[in-house]
């Protein structure tokens, strides 16, 4: 299958393409599931003015919030950006654009966005600022605002293991964001802890098909872990 | 003497019932899971992708892959599922989740509840908590009944950025439990020793009694 | 967990609260992954006058086709009803009511009927008998029609294996339709294989978490095949 | 002499190419899995939900709970992922399929396609091929150029109810390959000893031929 193999043996060849005030799509929540390496290559290239739909912005010094530290970052579509002064300085200052999105309205915006259905309508949101300049369209005498989709030039994900032809499987709750992610982008791009050969990924276990993955490459993550609570002896 | 916390948790801990699936906010709402009644079993939602939030990990257990909406390490209960947040969120949204407990900085007569932002400080973001209120039948708020400067949380209207309208039908706070509906408070309990004036006092928007003036207080 | 255990032993209790003019949503593609003795326990209790959700009808003698033959069906809202004669004879004579609607337009309508989404827009549909009454909307200068969501007071789903707090997993493709189905019923009614115990499934590889199983019922299947189709030697 | 069934799926799977992700309807379409060239590969979706359709099964694999969208038999080929009908159209209406093929009993020099309905007779329903041709960016059609009458199927409003409009970019029957655009056919190939008036003739639509008049073979 040369056709579908999609690993690729450097981060250069894993984010090619990628320039300036483009839009990336990325998984992971808080912490948990980010493509790291992937944020590093961003970094590396040093792509400018770029748009950025996460559900957060990693910290000051790790995840996405490196990339705030360049300045790379034109405008963030998050649900919530604490644990973040970088952020904070850059937000106030207003070098940042910041739309803050509803956590389950941001998914279904990508979600949506990979589907092929540009909008759909929610009842969350209705009556607050998230409301605002957005159509209200009554259902059974409740009011629902319309959403739209979001597409990416890239979409960058992490998943636990991949086949060479793109098929994911996540682990635990670092899945969150990754697989509506995946399908969101122009060109999607896997970082995986483990790839294996095809075949050995049970058909009815892979939660992203390869259809929507462009290209994968094998990371080493570091993982940390933003609160480490234990249980009481 | 006003509830403490973890009473205000018990208090809540109290709704819950056998089979509900329960989304539990940051902060006091967190506190709920500690106080389960022992004849009955919750399973937890996490927004983002669990359902069945097992106990905090030991040492050995932690890992990164495995956190909850709070960004706390956990461990997944027997009997767990995990799943993507567009999954998550299809649960909440959907009106699948049982009962809904978060905390709030406002909220008004009309169930109206300000929650995620106070403008001039820092906007952290909503989060997860527009599509819960949106989402739940069943919404249960806690809070302080009055900020440290002693104005009431509980308004005839919301003056910060609204989090959700007409959807918060209980409160449980420090001093009371008082239903929403027909835009007006109506108490139902009240803190032990805490007097029905004081809760009035802090009170600003409507409150209604109960008929026969009687206002039991909260056992915990 | 006493109040999770969802289990029922009879198909009575598993169909308990079905009654005339409910809205029944259906997993199933043709006769694969169908809830064979849920059907059946339909056509013993009788009701009449039903709204079926499917994406297709079964055939005369077998799967959704005995509620035809028994005249319980007042309306049908499918992809595709080919197959089944007793069909063609009721809907040529105006006896039974029929909403064609695309198979993934039907698809999606159950998932935004569970997921709180009442309305989206598809391109699927456009300029067809399926756009007419709908409202037309463009986006970056596609036009795309407004599709509002089903749910029924029913959800009847087939699944591979079930623990005993409804987590399901699908075989194959037998999962087709039934995961959305399951999501958009008041009451979701799972038909399964195998009743497990809580804990022998893993967390990572459940289709259908519990919350949207209301009763589980071990069922027997026959599996009838619509067209056996075999390699060349 | 005019392409038989399997000649025109022979020449559809030349337009295939390594690493695609292809949709074959029922019919002439399913045939096209037969030809593909030895030196590529492409994976085939089943809108069922199955991406990776293997060979048909032996007696001894045939299994009911494996089956493609014409509800045959089916195995999975090495590679496969199975999901959901919601999943599988996500990937359809997304435009993540590289190539759909699919008859038609009309289609016309807008790239309007009738495929699903003939009043009067049974409609038997649109199945999948609404949600295909509004999401694919790249459509062949296969069918016969006229009907048993030697009626045009190629015409310059489709009579019947449409199926999509504006979406089928090329055609492929038993006497010609054609590419719609602006408005017209525009023949690029026709069947070996078939003539260009022949093919004139059996196009009620607008027909444009090659500038420099040479209209070569179809090599199957």
């Amino acid at each position: 299958m040369r056709g579908f193999n999609k690993v690729v043996s450097s981060y250069q060849e894993a984010m090619a393409g990628l320039s300036d005030n483009m839009t990336i799509i990325a998984g992971g929540f808080g912490l948990c599931g980010i493509p790291e390496g992937l944020i590093k290559e961003i970094e590396n290239i040093g792509a400018k003015g770029l748009t950025v739909v996460s559900n957060n912005c990693g910290i000051d010094n790790f995840g996405l919030g490196i990339l705030l530290k360049d300045k790379q970052i034109k405008k963030m579509v998050s649900s919530y950006v604490g644990e973040n002064a970088e952020f904070e300085r850059q937000y106030l200052s207003g070098e940042l654009e910041v739309e803050l999105t509803p956590q389950g309205t941001l998914a279904e915006k990508m979600r949506a966005g990979g589907a092929g259905i540009p909008a759909f309508y929610t009842a969350t949101g209705v009556g607050t600022p998230v409301a605002e300049g957005k159509e209200v369209k009554q259902f059974n005498g409740r009011d629902y605002i319309l959403e739209e989709s979001v597409t990416g030039d890239f979409a960058i994900v992490k998943a636990w293991k991949a086949d060479k032809i793109g098929n994911l499987i996540y682990r635990d709750t670092a899945m969150n964001f990754n697989p509506m992610a995946a399908t969101a982008g122009k060109v999607t791009v896997a970082e995986v802890e483990e790839i294996v050969e095809v075949g050995e990924l049970d058909p009815n276990h892979i939660h992203t098909p390869g259809i929507y993955v462009n290209r994968i490459i094998q990371g080493s993550f570091e993982k940390r872990i933003e609160k480490i609570t234990l249980a009481k002896n | 003497m006003s509830l403490n916390r973890d009473q205000i948790a018990m208090r809540v801990a109290q709704e819950l019932q056998d089979g509900y699936y329960v989304n539990l906010g940051i902060g006091i709402p967190t506190l709920v899971a500690n106080y389960v009644p022992n004849d009955i079993d919750v399973m937890l939602q996490s927004e983002n992708g669990l359902l069945g939030i097992g106990p905090y990990p030991t040492e050995d257990q932690v890992d990164a892959d495995m956190i909850n909406a709070g960004k706390e390490t956990v461990t997944a209960a027997v009997g767990a599922s995990i799943f993507s947040s567009a999954e998550s969120f299809a649960m909440i949204r959907g009106g699948h989740v049982d009962l809904t407990v978060l905390g709030a900085f406002e909220v008004d007569q009309n169930g109206n509840i300000a929650s995620y932002m106070i403008p001039g400080k820092l906007v952290k973001g909503m989060g997860g908590a527009m599509d819960l209120v949106a989402g739940a039948e069943n919404i249960i708020v806690t809070m302080t009944h009055a900020d440290k400067h002693g104005n009431s949380k509980l308004l005839n209207h919301c003056n910060l950025p609204l989090t959700g309208v007409n959807c918060v039908k209980r409160i449980v706070t420090d001093l009371a439990v008082l239903d929403i509906k027909e835009g007006a408070f109506h108490l139902l309990e009240r803190a032990p020793g805490v007097s029905v004036e004081e809760i009035q006092q802090k009170t600003a928007g409507q409150l209604i009694l109960p008929q026969n003036g009687q206002v039991p207080e909260i056992s915990v």
